[in-house]
């Protein structure tokens, strides 16, 4: 049972880091700019292949910093000639350019780099166990995106508590009118933002393309996790989103590692339901199959009892 | 012709419409080909799979026309996108015959398979001057070829129960196996895995443990470390899965990032990505029930297909040439239309029931009961001492044993409506 | 197809004839074009493709009671059109079980009841309040459902669906159901009453509450209406009807997936709505039957056809946001108003070099495909009438000049001439 | 408290973190009068109107409404018992018409509610009262014009137009002549006197001129409390009120 808790805990962490690093930039943008992007994650998958394309000639160390930097400069592209063009129009408009912008990004990757996965590997130097525990080994590479992510979070922190950019996003994200009252040029600051935000998901990509698998269709995977991640931490807020994605992986990772079900529940307190009865697939159903389903029921119960999320400041 | 067709499609990209009776003209133009409508994922996310689909059928098309042709006309393959839509793909069969075109072939997805087979039965009977052919060459589910049978069906691929019993006695052979996990993909295909799997290790192997079980839900799951902690703990030597694509890949890579030393009985180890994915990861531990693999070429000196082997990794060198079922299903086919003398669903279809076919591996049947193909079977391991590695990636395929025809076989309980 | 209350008055002095000609022409017409179809496509595929878009142009139809009518944006509206779907097929099973005797025309009422009985127990939950929340609560019981489908196999019928035939009911005029004809009929029919329904909804005093909960919940509250109620009989309404296009979805497919309560149907039928336009009612008409042919035709022509997809919906985002209904109204309207040398013209114009760009970019796309997907890059390609070996520089240069050409007189010249001539003629109605 | 008062609050407070806006008010209200609340800024007026309304909870104390209490309710339970609202700042159906502004008032109130079986346009009760508002407001002329392209004043008319459309007995108007000028703001006060003759009316108001003209009443708020309420005369020679808040303005 402890090397059930201790794995489910260390593996639930990892996942749990890798959606702090994509919901973290679009928390930002949402709470800043209004704007649910919902191209988020394709802005990670471009930070995957980016890293994978830029890695073959650079290797991996150089790519951990150019991609991000590519994929930040094609997020203000985006940001200037797209959505500052949909914005007159409201926040709905906006919305559904996103949700535009994620086919067109998904079918020019299958362009340009083909449909099949990329053989986007662990770096050499990373390519070693770091410890082993009750037999079973912990792959340096897990650590070393712990590391990043906790570096991030760190390096967001400083970035928003302690520089004057970061107080100007701070006010923006309790108060998006003043920043504009205070004499910043607004639509510029949502530039940034929304390449800085761009930047931070493709910097899951780098790691999280290696972690998981560079195909395609890994934006859509993604995609609607983090928005619960984003909506259940509270929009806006960076220490909610570590929290919720925390939560999540560590919620997902731990139902994934027990076979409980009603049905054992019930037996406790010498409770059966028949095989055959009405509900007995639900009954039966075990905490396995029913994982993939939780962080949506967390969503679902978190906007009915608590809509502003766990840590938002304000409710949208 | 293919140089028109290419203008039409063009063409089309500016007005959709105008341009599809264009395209449609071109095609009716040029010498009659025998059609063939190839449906599957063009499209989202199993495009990858559905486009190396394509390029086997369009590479051995090629072949044949170069050979000459069925009767003297040649081959073409119709691309249609299902995205793995069942109901899609249902529609698309509509069209294909609309478009009078004979065959239909289709593998990825039991699901698809049934919609098809659903969708060319009522076609056929409602539709009788129209009639289509199913050909089925991936698709493993046991109905396809049992409760759901059907006589526009055939099938080129081994159905999953032929996998498990070819597979669970080599296991009984080798005797290796102690404590037996399974893990699988929480739907049809997984459930029948597990199941068979079940049943056959008991009857085969008493003395093997199955010391645990794991449904997950299919392509979703992003990271199986948790599965391959419980794999461990559970005290395995040997993982029997069904799993494919991702799946596969993911739960393989895991268990050796985790350093799980157990073997992987796999459907679909070689199948399109998987290697490239696993690299070296998978060298030594895990294996793959196959109707071949590109190194029986070189076992058994089969120089023509080493030939055809090398001719497609050089037109598509991203993949390899992986589906042999790809092969023996447009032979074959070529045989039966050529027997027939028509490209009429019913004559032909008589023509493939029953038929014996010599394939590079052997002699293969197409079993006139159940429409299922009866052919040998590779159990082969991932290895790096090999001649041909899979999809570059440093390791390939070594047989570790063949399963004759008359043993890859189970009984079927298909009762057909004949026309 | 402009309300009439508008100008109610003006219309008070003309004769009654002309006045219900002027409301009931457009139903007649829609209704003339709807028989008068299949005369010229009659293939069994192009009956299907229209019977998919009748059973869409219901469903984004109350697609629009949400997010036009009552500006809730739903990421989940599937759910209720896949689970009508499945109500349906377990009829349609349970006839063919037991020789029950519910004629099938009246099966998509079965579909809609239980599109009527999800849309109560979700409807609760989640019309509490509306935007963002909303759109989430949506996105997360879309979700839920779709992955409970795996679950409970039973009443999805796991991974293969549930299948059934649509000829073994009796039928009310006695139609045989076998053929794709008499099938589409049956959609036109249903299509035209619900599309009328919803038009008629519009004008009841919930359909007026509707809009004014849309734009000022506030106000709605003060003058006696909860918001809250407003939102959900709005959506139980809306989730009737996409019951009632998934009850004939499956009479048409005789085949339902749980891919139908599946996320990707509900960007569909978004993006039909939105495509086509959200504050014209017969918005969402045209968008359904616009992304029913893209989807059914164009992939058969390119490979880039989401990617077009895509870029169409971009550009609607960008540049039409009213929905290319709304424009050709604007377009009309300006025509109407006779300022031919005014607006018209500039708008052409602008037109005129959007389809330069246009031409542009399909060069550039299809090229790139061949380039990147072809197996030999190096052999030529047909590219509009001219046939070009994409490994040479040539053609790129001349497509990219003639996308940035396009694109240049649009935004620098274009556009500016076409706004001052809309401006000058007094803006858009 | 005797059935002649339409509204009534007891002890209401109102806290806004630590902040006390509303000190505890106690006001009754009898039918048929005209009562003006006056204040200086920030005394809590447009607070107790939201109070009153539902928009905003009270923290403690009750407010009844003919006798039954209506604190805490939500604004359209309040709004069906009888008591209706305008703003200070414009809050209109914005892409409405004049028409289907007047309409939608009066829609709950004549008992067609949520109804989606019949037409709004078939309803000759509804169409006949909105002509007749229509031109009691002198907005005939503009009946087909949105509501966001009318001009200020006739913005603030249908405002008052659409308060008193549903027949509510008790109405609150915050600020009807804000921003207004002269000619203007007198023209807003006979339409008032003339159109609510019937009614109870709380009005909120910083024009004096216009205080005294139409008040039965008023009640003087600075800082969350109560200093005076009563008629106008009493109220003008009220030592506390000059010292607190008319004196400089009246002498």
């Amino acid at each position: 049972m402890l090397e059930t808790i201790v794995f489910s805990l260390l593996n639930g962490l990892l996942y749990g880091m890798l959606l702090f690093m994509l919901s973290s930039g679009l928390t930002l943008i949402f709470g800043m700019m209004g704007v649910l992007n919902f191209a988020h994650a394709s802005f990670y998958m471009l930070g995957a292949y980016f890293a994978y394309t830029i890695g073959l000639y650079t290797g991996f160390w150089v790519a951990l910093f150019l991609a991000p930097v590519a994929v930040g400069l094609i997020g203000a592209a985006v940001e200037r000639f797209g959505l500052r063009q949909v914005h007159q129009f409201g926040h709905v408009p906006e919305l559904l350019f996103t949700f535009g912008l994620a086919y067109v990004v998904e079918e020019l990757v299958r362009l340009f780099w083909g449909n099949v996965p990329m053989d986007y590997r662990v770096p050499e130097a990373l390519d070693f166990p770091l410890f082993s525990l009750f037999g079973t080994n912990y792959p340096a590479f897990r650590a070393f995106v712990l590391v990043v992510a906790v570096v991030m979070f760190i390096g967001l922190w400083v970035l928003l508590k302690r520089t004057r950019a970061g107080l100007i996003i701070q006010a923006s994200l309790s108060r998006p009118d003043m920043v504009s009252a205070l004499g910043h040029n607004v639509p510029q600051v949502f530039t940034w933002v929304f390449a800085f935000g761009t930047g931070l998901a493709a910097l899951g990509g780098v790691v999280g393309g290696i972690q998981l698998v560079t195909e395609p269709g890994m934006a859509f995977m993604m995609g609607p996790i983090v928005f619960v991640v984003v909506v259940v931490g509270g929009l806006g807020s960076i220490q909610g989103a570590l929290i919720a994605s925390v939560l999540i992986g560590v919620l997902q990772t731990f139902a994934l590692s027990v076979d409980w079900s009603l049905a054992e529940l019930g037996a406790l307190f010498g409770y059966a339901v028949s095989q055959e009865s009405f509900f007995a697939t639900l009954w039966y159903l075990d905490t396995t199959r029913i994982a993939p389903i939780l962080p949506y029921l967390l969503l679902v119960l978190m906007l009915i009892f608590r809509p502003r999320g766990l840590m938002g400041k304000r409710e949208t | 012709m293919n140089h028109r067709r290419r203008m039409a499609r063009a063409l089309a990209g500016l007005a959709a419409a105008g341009a599809m009776t264009v395209a449609s003209l071109a095609s009716a133009q040029s010498g009659d080909p025998i059609r063939i409508a190839y449906i599957e994922p063009l499209s989202g996310p199993f495009a990858n799979v559905g486009d190396a689909g394509l390029k086997h059928f369009r590479f051995a098309a090629d072949r044949i026309n170069d050979e000459g042709g069925i009767m003297g006309r040649p081959v073409e393959i119709v691309p249609m996108d299902n995205s793995q839509s069942p109901s899609e793909s249902a529609q698309l069969v509509q069209r294909a015959a609309d478009q009078g075109i004979p065959f239909v072939t289709q593998g990825n997805g039991s699901n698809v398979a049934s919609a098809i087979v659903q969708s060319v039965n009522r076609n056929n009977q409602r539709n009788p001057d129209n009639r289509l052919l199913y050909l089925n060459y991936a698709a493993v589910d046991p109905a396809l070829t049992n409760e759901n049978c059907s006589f526009w069906h055939f099938r080129f691929d081994a159905e999953s129960r032929i996998k498990i019993e070819a597979l669970t006695n080599y296991m009984a052979e080798e005797g290796e196996a102690e404590k037996v996990y399974l893990i699988n993909q929480d739907y049809s295909h997984g459930h029948v895995v597990e199941e068979q799997a079940r049943q056959m290790l008991a009857e085969k192997m008493p003395d093997v443990e199955i010391v645990g079980s794991a449904l997950h839900p299919i392509g979703q799951v992003r990271d199986f470390a948790p599965y391959v902690s419980r794999i461990r703990q559970s005290g395995a030597d040997t993982v029997i899965t069904g799993n494919w694509g991702n799946d596969l890949t993911l739960l393989v890579e895991a268990a050796d990032d985790a350093g799980l030393d157990v073997t992987f009985h796999t459907y679909y180890g070689g199948g399109l990505g998987v290697p490239a994915a696993l690299g070296e990861a998978g060298a030594g531990q895990l294996t793959q029930i196959t109707e071949w693999h590109a190194n029986v070429n070189v076992d058994e000196g089969h120089d023509e297909y080493r030939e055809w082997y090398e001719a497609f990794a050089e037109r598509y060198p991203e993949i390899d040439w992986y589906y042999h079922r790809v092969y023996n299903q447009m032979y074959m086919l070529k045989a039966a239309v050529e027997e027939a003398g028509t490209t009429a669903a019913e004559p032909v279809a008589h023509a493939l029931e029953g038929m014996e076919f010599e394939s590079q591996t052997g002699t293969v049947t197409m079993r006139a009961k159940d429409h299922q193909i009866i052919q040998p079977m590779y159990i082969s391991v991932m290895d790096t001492d090999v001649t041909y590695d899979a999809e570059n990636s440093g390791v390939g395929f070594r047989t570790l044993a063949k399963i004759p025809a008359s043993e890859a076989t189970v009984e079927s309980s298909c009762e057909m409506d004949r026309p | 197809m402009s309300a009439s209350q508008t100008n109610a008055r003006a219309l008070a002095d003309t004769p009654v004839a002309r006045v219900w000609l002027q409301r009931a022409g457009p139903w007649l017409v829609a209704a003339v074009i709807a028989l008068a179809v299949p005369l010229f496509m009659h293939s069994s595929h192009a009956l299907t493709m229209l019977s998919h878009m009748g059973v869409m142009v219901i469903f984004a139809l109350s697609y629009n009671m949400l997010l036009g009518n009552t500006g809730l944006l739903s990421f989940g509206h599937a759910v209720y059109f896949g689970l009508g779907g499945y109500m349906a097929m377990h009829m349609l099973r349970y006839i063919e079980a037991t020789g029950f005797g519910l004629p099938l025309e009246l099966v998509p009422l079965v579909g809609a009841a239980g599109g009527l009985l999800f849309g109560l127990i979700f409807g609760a939950v989640s019309t509490r309040r509306a935007g963002v929340v909303f759109a989430m609560i949506s996105l997360g019981i879309g979700e839920l459902v779709s992955s409970s489908s795996l679950m409970f196999t039973g009443f999805f019928g796991g991974e293969s669906g549930l299948y059934g035939n649509r000829t073994v009911p009796a039928s009310l005029v006695g139609a045989e159901y076998s053929s794709g004809l008499s099938t589409y009929y049956l959609v036109a029919v249903w299509a035209f009453i619900a599309a009328l329904a919803m038009y008629l909804l519009r004008k009841t005093p919930l359909g007026w509450m509707a809009n004014a909960v849309r734009d000022n919940p506030e106000r709605a509250q003060f003058v006696g209406y909860s918001p809250q109620m407003v939102r959900f009989f709005q959506f139980v309404l809306a989730s009737f009807f996409a019951g009632l296009a998934g009850g004939l979805f499956i009479i048409v497919d005789e085949i339902i997936t749980a891919e139908t309560v599946g996320m990707v149907q509900s960007g569909v039928v978004l993006l039909s709505a939105y495509i086509g336009g959200i504050l014209v009612f017969i918005g969402p008409v045209v968008g359904a039957i616009l992304v029913v042919f893209l989807e059914s035709e164009l992939s058969a022509i390119t490979n880039a056809w989401l990617l077009y997809f895509g870029l169409l919906f971009v550009a609607v985002v960008m540049f039409a946001p009213q929905g290319l209904a709304g424009l050709a109204l604007q377009w009309y309207g300006a025509w109407r108003a006779g300022d031919w040398r005014g607006s018209v013209a500039a708008r052409l114009y602008a037109a005129g070099s959007m389809l330069v760009a246009f031409l542009g970019l399909v060069a550039v796309i299809e090229m790139a495909y061949h380039l990147f997907q072809h197996w030999n890059p190096e052999q030529p390609m047909g590219l509009f009438m001219f046939t070009v070996n994409v490994t040479n520089a040539l053609p790129w240069l001349l497509a990219f000049a003639v996308l940035a050409a396009g694109i240049a007189v649009f935004i620098f010249h274009a556009r500016p001439v076409m706004q001052r001539a809309i401006h000058a003629s007094g803006g858009d109605r | 408290m005797s059935d002649h008062t339409a509204l009534a609050l007891h002890g209401l407070t109102k806290d806004f973190g630590r902040a006390k806006i509303i000190r505890g008010v106690d006001l009754d209200v009898p039918r048929g009068e005209r009562h003006v609340i006056i204040g200086p800024n920030g005394a809590g007026k447009s607070t107790l109107f939201n109070l009153i309304s539902g928009r905003m909870e009270p923290t403690s104390g009750a407010i009844e409404l003919f006798g039954r209490g209506i604190g805490g309710l939500p604004p359209h339970r309040i709004n069906r018992m009888g008591l209706s609202r305008s703003f200070q700042v414009t809050n209109l159906f914005q892409n409405m018409t004049v028409m289907q502004n007047l309409r939608c008032a009066l829609l709950w109130s004549r008992g067609h509610g949520y109804a989606f079986w019949k037409l709004v346009n078939a309803q000759p009760d509804v169409t006949a009262r909105a002509e007749e508002l229509m031109e009691r407001l002198n907005l005939t002329a503009k009946r087909d014009v949105q509501a966001s392209l009318l001009t200020y004043a006739e913005q603030r008319a249908l405002e008052i137009g659409a308060t008193i459309a549903s027949g509510a007995e008790v109405l609150l108007l915050d600020e009807p002549t804000a921003g207004m000028s002269r000619s203007e703001a007198d023209a807003m006060v006979e339409l008032i006197r003339e159109i609510t003759q019937d009614c109870t009316l709380v009005l909120v108001e910083h024009d004096l001129g216009v205080v005294f003209n139409l008040a039965d009443r008023i009640t003087v708020l600075v800082y969350g409390e109560v200093i005076a309420s009563d008629v106008p005369e009493a109220v003008r020679a009220n030592a506390a009120v000059q010292e607190a808040y008319l004196g400089t303005e009246v002498h």
